[in-house]
């Protein structure tokens, strides 16, 4: 199956010193959702960025990140551009700050829509408002109408949710979406997403350091380990029998409902001689 | 024997300009010697101010803490020296925690050099004192001459516990105390906690918003909503068994392990 | 609301003590002063009555305080003329040079500090810092004086000092402005470009700057459309803390170039011992500080709706 | 390119206190004598920059001259440290009422700045250097505590000093063992760019008449009297001008470098 | 200029004070300036133009000076600025000193002298008018004298004129005026600010207005930076030569010469900088006069007499010994001064007297140069090192010769701590009115002032019998007496180095080719005289 998203041997650099993502391959189908599982410096985040072009200028980056057939690395910033927000977005960590304070939220999700699919004002408006009551809005027009700061966390994480779905995109790139959001809101944000992503039928990459989160939303999964990717399954098979010992170790801790209270927890060292 | 702490209708009101925010309201609970109380809400569900008040680091609008059977809140600093040497806090963020200009060592034995504690401890080798919690956590005792940006997030958290003991205290308050780490270090620092918790007798009050961890740490649990306990009870029941409708809704949104086709 | 009039009246309450004290700290009797030398006892005491400066000290302040409320800044010691008509005419002249300066600094600024935070990394970002750097390290009537030299005298461009008021030949005002407000202008842009920079690389780093490139705005276009109004804000401060030097600044200018502002009225009165006209002018100069700053804290509240919710509420 | 920053000011700012130094010790002419040796002449031998126009040895008044802009810039950013630091510290830690009052008055001492309270003291102590750096110091204090306060507050906020609180170390503790070591960078970079505004300042006073004595040797004084000869003999405005030009680009690069090297925020900025 | 530093990286701050109220205030402030701003510059010709094309309709002049008045009443302080602008243009006196020094009619055609010299008979000029059309009558000038002698006038005037005993009227057109004591001086000093006739309806607003009967009208004046006068058009003597005359003042030296090689100026009528009279040198643009003045730069030396009735000097005792005094004056060599610090322009002097004076007498041989004679009387004297302050007043050819002063002094063991005192506010406050100072530097520019000697309340606290003598004999004698006793007098103060006379400033003029009638010295009267200039 040609596949909508295809990464070769993607290394990431910054100035002069060790690489921090060594050699990634990724392939993502047209609907397909992959989880990317690694802890903080794994290099999950510099590679969604990567693929959205958003590093800054002394990232050195090598490989080919194809999408749905064109070459990403070493387009410019203009070309660049005209994909980002029409055929692949993406969801990051922090909902607080991730609006413009001074701009009310419809203004910024009507912006992404007039950018790439029509400018006039009146219809943006409409295709705003049917996309905030998919995100799970019933009152769409005033929460179209408030600045950022008169809605909560989780109110501006499906709003941002909404600006990057409203141009209904081929790929959508989620990092960390719910890690800064209490667990009741994640729930109802997670619910949300997987009904949007499943509605316009994109595929998406959903990055997280949480494996119960991940096995929510995502059919297949990869881990990473310091800049590489070391196990790579579906998800059935990664949370069941993992087969690298990092994975293994993971998978073990993560499963605190499985382990008698008050016992010593396992860890990723059990599994794993210290690397 | 008499509760370690009794507090009772406590209630603190933060007023910014003509708006006021109530971030706790009536709260009264008693924490046996030796205890593993883990205290549960969301943000803004006012846990961390519950325990900033136990621990007479805030004054409360209402109500009153006592401590070993003597008053708390309202009582000027000098005198809180009983306080100060047996209620000890390890933080959340590892990064903000140490003081980043100064040695592991003197970060460790700052307790030691207070002049409320030593006041109650007495003359003691700070040196060797500083030595022995090291060891406790895990570390080696050249650690006490580099500076604390030298260590990983869990080290640092390792540190802190390791001064939270200095004076060894009979109450340890762990506030998020693992929630800004890697699950993998996660994992070594309850271990740590738990072990040093049953060998050292301490009391501990454990503040999460994270209920799986809650449930595998601590016995007992009171959950807070809004600046009120909702709940209260043997943690294995409230997952089991919640009473109230907000306990409920909290489990349930506990990400659970279900595979997708 | 209220509460920012009734501060704003208590800093200039401030300001009109710490003004008066200090003025009126000056040793020497200023009536020996104007009358010279070999003036005799009771004329000393003739001219210390005219004057008021026999009377005490409160009673002089609140004199003056309640004076300059209606407008009248009370008389000058020397000439007897009112501070009022003295002051009047040459405010339109530091006005039109601390405006112009002012607007020149940002006119260059604005667009330097941009590239020098967008190509932080390249050779346009090295070039407008080093220009900065060296653009505030050169004492300001140096500068004033080279143009003089160069444009004044040498090239005879333009007139090497001098003002004509703009009612009278705004063409001339113009010509006469340009060299002086240029050397003010040039080095306050020095100043600027750095703050420039640094609040947009503040918002170059800010979570929805990313969000703006991530549907789709190129560096600029995501700097223009979100990065402008937020860096405004800090922006707006500086210009407000950047006032009080670029009327300073003036000061000097005024001497290179002869302009009669108030500056250079301030700086012979200060020489003759005027006590009146100083006082007068350093409540005027401090009073357009505080005032500008005073809007500097309104234009906060139209610029971000955060603190807007706070205001009304 | 921040390294860059650091070492060219670092380099300029050496050259200064070298030059500084050394006039203690030795200057090829008597800086202050006014000898036989020719006026306004140009760069040659023996006379390495040329003479001013009482015939003085440029070159020597030019070292002299670091001292006394060294010795400005020393007493003027020490007033202003001295003071503004612990009421930034101060302001940091009082409750809203008293922290607003203060900053109000921060304001108003805006609305002051140097060259204006320069003026007023020289009407009132008559001009000198004294009176020059008084004025600078005390307009530079209001800069101080607006970076202390700010400083502080970030640490006041942090976990170790609740920890440190929590086990009952005594506020001046605090004070001294935990505010002071992490705010002294951002007060290194404050007193480095007021030190450049301390000599621009005096600079800008001799210009008027109301900085240093003629006497003493100071670059600002040397500019005000080479402009007099501008027309005729503009070599001579160009050592001083160099000079200030130097010292105070020194300065500012020193701290603009400090500020980058220490600001982790502004490094991975894309 | 000192650019305050605002923090670093200014981060958002909210801040809450008041905004529109104040707008308000502000914005009221800038709408009062309204009203005519300053115009320093006059309609003169565009700079770009050659300088010698006239516009057809108004004849202007501008004149570029340094020291500009604080009030338009000549008569209301000590300071000469007053009269260089206003005397002989806007008002008359009686009699009037021309370029030579010599007396000459004005308002009065004629006056004569009794036998015993005290009474004076003056026969106004019929036409005489003040510049509102009434008459200058006898009435008229008696008023004025009384102002003097009773009004707010300046102390030095009122002792001007305290020898006049009685004005008598005689008729609308002759006035008597009797003296206590024949004077030769009040002649001359009529002839200056003391003698102006102001119309006596403009008394009481002689501060900010003009009321004068001369060629010439106030037109605008912006305190600090300019007077424009204005032509009178019904003068009642030969109409000004200009409809209008400006005198534009500056306080940079360096700016007064942009302006005049830009063509803004047509006169420099006092140059602070000989050393720029290079920029000058192009004959075909700029002619430059060399010429003297009545100002004598001289390093004052505190005697330490304390009459009663002044505040007691602290003069260093040490100064009290002609042989220390007799030791400074040796200690410094006045050529070498005069060439470094005024670029050789000017006159050596040995007394308080200058060539133009009738009486002058070259004392300049007095105790020469001699450093080493100059150590033996300060060892003698019992004051081998000796510390002194040196408090030169705040311009330029001052601290300039301060400097020198200061270098040389030290040559022979005498340390001098300078200050610089602000001209004229402190400087007055200190040195004039206090005399708390040892030596001081400043130009004395009024005529005659060896007079000053004879007064021990003066601030160089100088007692010496025989000159006050001297000075008494002369202004009571013949004007040949006159002569003979200020020539005494000029020798005692000189052999016994009650001050360094250090040479009298140059009268350095610059004028645009084709600006003629500039007097070459400028006279005893401190007016700068512009009804003899003419421009082609």
């Amino acid at each position: 199956m040609t596949s909508l998203l295809q990464v070769r041997d993607l290394s990431i650099a910054f100035g002069r010193k060790d690489p921090v993502v060594r050699g990634l391959d990724l392939d993502l189908a047209a609907g397909q959702r992959l989880g990317i599982i690694g802890e903080s410096g794994s290099g999950k985040t510099v590679t969604a960025l990567a693929i959205m072009g958003l590093l800054p200028d002394n990232a050195r980056v090598t490989g080919s990140i194809r999408l749905d057939g064109t070459e990403l690395v070493g387009l410019s910033d203009r070309a660049l551009s005209r994909v980002r927000g029409d055929r692949m977005s993406m969801i990051f960590q922090e909902p607080m700050t991730a609006l413009d304070p001074t701009m009310t939220a419809g203004r910024q999700v009507a912006e992404a829509f007039r950018l790439h699919r029509d400018r006039d004002a009146g219809r943006a408006r409409t295709a705003v408002l049917a996309m905030l009551r998919a995100v799970g809005f019933d009152d769409a027009e005033r929460v179209a109408d408030s600045y950022p700061h008169q809605l909560s966390g989780g109110q501006r994480q499906r709003v941002v949710t909404a600006m990057a779905l409203v141009n209904r995109p081929g790929l959508v790139i989620c990092d960390e979406p719910t890690t800064a959001l209490d667990v009741t809101v994640q729930a109802t944000v997670l619910r949300v997403l997987d009904e949007v992503l499943e509605a316009v039928g994109a595929s998406c990459l959903f990055i997280s350091h949480d494996l119960a989160v991940v096995s929510q939303l995502c059919s297949d999964v990869v881990v990473m380990l310091n800049g590489r990717v070391v196990e790579r399954g579906t998800a059935e098979q990664v949370f069941t029998d993992p087969r690298h010992p990092y994975a293994a170790g993971l998978v073990a801790t993560a499963r605190l409902d499985l382990l008698e209270p008050g016992t010593r927890l396992p860890t990723v060292a059990d599994h794993v001689r210290v690397p | 024997m008499t509760a370690l702490f009794e507090v009772h209708g406590l209630t603190r009101v933060y007023t910014t300009g003509r708006r006021s925010v109530v971030a706790l309201e009536d709260v009264s609970l008693t924490v046996e010697p030796g205890q593993r109380l883990g205290i549960v809400g969301e943000s803004g569900s006012g846990k961390s101010t519950l325990v900033r008040l136990m621990a007479g680091l805030d004054r409360p609008t209402s109500g009153t803490v006592h401590f070993g059977g003597r008053p708390v809140s309202g009582v000027p600093e000098r005198q809180l020296g009983f306080l100060r040497a047996s209620v000890q806090f390890v933080f959340q963020d590892p990064r903000s925690s140490l003081n980043p200009r100064m040695r592991v060592g003197d970060v460790v034995a700052e307790p030691l050099r207070s002049p409320l504690v030593r006041r109650e401890l007495g003359a003691l080798d700070q040196r060797r004192r500083v030595a022995e919690v090291l060891d406790a956590v895990g570390l080696p005792a050249d650690a006490a001459s580099r500076y604390p940006h030298e260590f990983s997030g869990g080290q640092r958290q390792r540190i802190a516990i390791a001064r939270a003991l200095a004076p060894s205290p009979q109450v340890l308050i762990a506030d998020e105390a693992v929630s800004a780490l890697d699950v993998s270090v996660r994992a070594h620092v309850l271990n740590l906690l738990m072990a040093l918790v049953d060998d050292l007798g301490l009391t501990l009050l454990f503040v999460s918003h994270d209920l799986a961890v809650v449930r595998h740490v601590c016995p007992d649990a009171v959950v807070l909503q809004g600046g009120r306990i909702v709940e209260r009870g043997p943690t294995q029941r409230l997952f089991t068994a919640p009473e109230h409708p907000y306990t409920a809704r909290l489990v349930a949104a506990i990400p659970t392990f279900r595979a997708r086709s | 609301m209220l509460a920012r009039l009734g501060i704003f009246a208590l800093s200039l309450a401030l300001a009109s003590v710490v003004i008066f004290v200090i003025t009126q700290a000056l040793p020497g009797d200023v009536a020996a002063v104007i009358l010279g030398h070999g003036a005799t006892a009771e004329q000393l005491a003739a001219k210390r009555a005219e004057l008021g400066t026999d009377r005490p000290f409160v009673v002089q302040y609140l004199d003056w305080v309640f004076g300059m409320a209606t407008g009248d800044f009370g008389r000058s010691w020397f000439s007897g003329l009112p501070v009022a008509t003295l002051i009047g005419p040459r405010a339109e002249v530091t006005i039109s040079l601390v405006v112009g300066g002012l607007l020149l600094a940002l006119l260059i600024a604005l667009p330097l500090g941009a590239v020098a935070a967008l190509k932080r990394r390249q050779w346009p970002g090295f070039l407008t810092s080093t220009a900065a750097q060296v653009g505030m390290a050169v004492p300001a009537f140096w500068a004033g004086i080279l143009l003089v030299f160069v444009f004044g005298v040498t090239l005879g461009w333009l007139p090497p000092n001098g003002y004509v008021p703009i009612g009278r030949d705004p063409v001339a005002w113009a010509r006469h402005l340009v060299l002086p407000v240029t050397a003010l202008g040039v080095v306050q842009a020095a100043v600027l470009v750095r703050y420039v920079r640094s609040a947009f690389l503040e918002v170059l780093g800010e979570d929805h700057y990313r969000t703006a490139r991530s549907i789709g705005w190129t560096r600029w276009r995501a700097l223009a459309r979100h990065g402008v109004r937020n860096a405004a804000l800090s922006l707006v401060t500086v210009v407000g803390l950047q006032l009080a030097a670029v009327i300073v600044g003036a000061i000097v200018i005024e001497r290179v170039f002869v302009l009669p502002g108030l500056g250079s009225l301030l700086l012979d009165m200060v020489s003759q011992h005027d006590l009146a006209v100083v006082r007068g002018i350093v409540m005027l100069l401090v009073l357009a500080v505080l005032a500008i700053n005073a809007l500097v804290d309104v234009s906060y509240v139209l610029i971000d709706p955060r603190l807007r919710a706070r205001e009304s509420s | 390119m921040k390294r860059a920053e650091l070492w060219i000011g670092l380099v300029l700012v050496a050259g200064v206190v070298a030059l500084a130094l050394l006039s203690f010790v030795w200057t090829p002419f008597n800086p202050t004598g006014v000898g036989s040796a020719p006026r306004l002449a140009p760069p040659g031998w023996p006379h390495v920059l040329g003479t001013d126009h009482m015939g003085i040895d440029t070159f020597s008044r030019i070292l002299v001259g670091a001292r006394s802009a060294l010795y400005v810039g020393i007493i003027a950013v020490g007033i202003a440290a001295l003071v503004g630091v612990p009421l930034g510290i101060l302001a940091a830690w009082l409750p809203r009422w008293g922290a607003e009052g203060m900053m109000r008055a921060v304001d108003v001492a805006y609305a002051f700045p140097a060259l204006l309270l320069a003026i007023l003291l020289a009407g009132v102590f008559g001009a000198s250097t004294e009176t020059a750096m008084l004025a600078i110091g005390i307009a530079t204090i209001p800069a101080f505590i607006r970076v202390t306060r700010a400083g502080a507050l970030s640490v006041l906020a942090s976990d170790y000093v609740l920890a440190a609180r929590a086990s009952g170390t005594p506020v001046p503790v605090i004070a001294v063992r935990h505010v002071l070591p992490n705010i002294a960078h951002l007060v290194g970079v404050q007193a480095s760019v007021s030190f450049a505004m301390a000599i621009l300042a005096e600079a800008a006073l001799s210009y008027l008449g109301l900085g240093t004595p003629p006497t003493v040797p100071s670059w600002g004084r040397m500019l005000g009297d080479a402009q007099t000869y501008l027309f005729s003999h503009p070599g001579q405005a160009v050592w001083p001008g160099l000079a200030i030009a130097g010292a105070v680009l020194g300065f500012n690069l020193v701290g603009d470098g400090l500020r980058d090297f220490l600001d982790p925020k502004l490094q991975e900025v894309s | 200029m000192a650019k305050s530093e605002p923090p670093i990286g200014a981060t958002r701050r909210a801040r809450r004070t008041i905004g529109a109220a104040v707008a308000a205030m502000a914005l009221a402030l800038t709408a009062c300036t309204g009203g005519g701003a300053p115009t320093t510059t006059p309609a003169a010709p565009d700079p770009g133009a050659t300088a010698t094309q006239q516009p057809a309709e108004t004849r202007t002049l501008v004149v570029g000076a340094t020291a500009e008045p604080a009030t338009l009443d000549p008569t209301a302080t000590d300071a000469a600025a007053g009269t260089q602008a206003l005397l002989y243009n806007v008002f008359e006196t009686l009699v009037r000193i021309d370029a030579e020094g010599h007396l000459k009619p004005l308002l009065a055609q004629a006056w004569d002298v009794s036998e015993d010299r005290l009474t004076y008979t003056f026969k106004l000029s019929p036409n005489a008018r003040f510049s509102d059309g009434t008459p200058v009558t006898a009435e008229a000038v008696a008023a004025n004298i009384d102002r003097i002698q009773n009004g707010t006038t300046a102390p030095k005037l009122k002792k001007a004129m305290s020898v006049v005993a009685a004005t008598a009227v005689v008729d609308p057109t002759t006035i008597d005026i009797t003296l206590t004591r024949p004077s030769v001086t009040w002649l001359f000093d009529m002839a200056g600010a003391a003698g102006i006739v102001m119309n006596p309806a403009g008394f009481a607003a002689a501060n900010s207005e003009t009321a004068g009967s001369g060629p010439l009208t106030l037109g605008r004046w912006l305190p600090g930076d300019s007077i424009v006068l204005e032509k009178n058009a019904q003068y009642w003597g030969t109409p000004a030569r200009f409809d209008e005359v400006t005198f534009r003042y500056f306080k940079d030296p360096n700016a007064m010469n942009a302006s005049m090689l830009s063509g803004q100026l047509d006169i420099i009528s006092n140059l602070q900088a000989p050393e720029t009279l290079a920029q000058f040198s192009d004959t075909s643009r700029f002619t430059v006069i060399e010429g003297s003045t009545d100002a004598e730069v001289t390093l004052s030396i505190n005697n330490g007499a304390t009459p009663e009735g002044v505040t007691p000097g602290t003069g260093n005792e040490a100064l009290k010994d002609v042989r220390v005094r007799k030791a400074i004056t040796m200690a410094i060599d006045r050529q070498a001064l005069l060439d470094t610090v005024w670029f050789g322009k000017g006159t050596l002097i040995g007394s308080m007297s200058v060539p133009t004076d009738v009486w002058y007498e070259d004392l300049t041989g007095t105790h020469p140069y001699n450093p080493e004679e100059a150590k033996r009387l300060l060892a003698e004297a019992g004051h081998p090192q000796l510390t002194l302050r040196l408090q030169p007043a705040a311009l330029p050819y001052a601290s300039k010769a301060a400097q020198f002063v200061a270098s040389q002094l030290g040559a022979v063991g005498i340390t001098a701590q300078v200050e610089e005192l602000q001209f004229p506010a402190r400087w007055v406050d200190t040195v004039l009115q206090k005399a708390d100072y040892d030596l001081s530097i400043v130009a004395h520019v009024e005529p005659r002032d060896v007079v000053t000697y004879a007064n021990p309340a003066y601030y160089w606290r100088y007692d010496n019998p025989a000159v006050q003598e001297a000075v008494a004999r002369a202004d009571a004698g013949t004007v040949a007496e006159y002569e003979a006793e200020m020539r005494t007098a000029s020798r005692l103060i000189a052999e016994d180095a009650a001050a360094v006379w250090l040479f009298a400033l140059p009268n350095l003029v610059v004028t645009k080719t084709g600006v003629t009638g500039v007097p070459e010295n400028a006279n005893s009267s401190l007016a700068f005289d512009v009804t003899t200039i003419a421009k082609a």
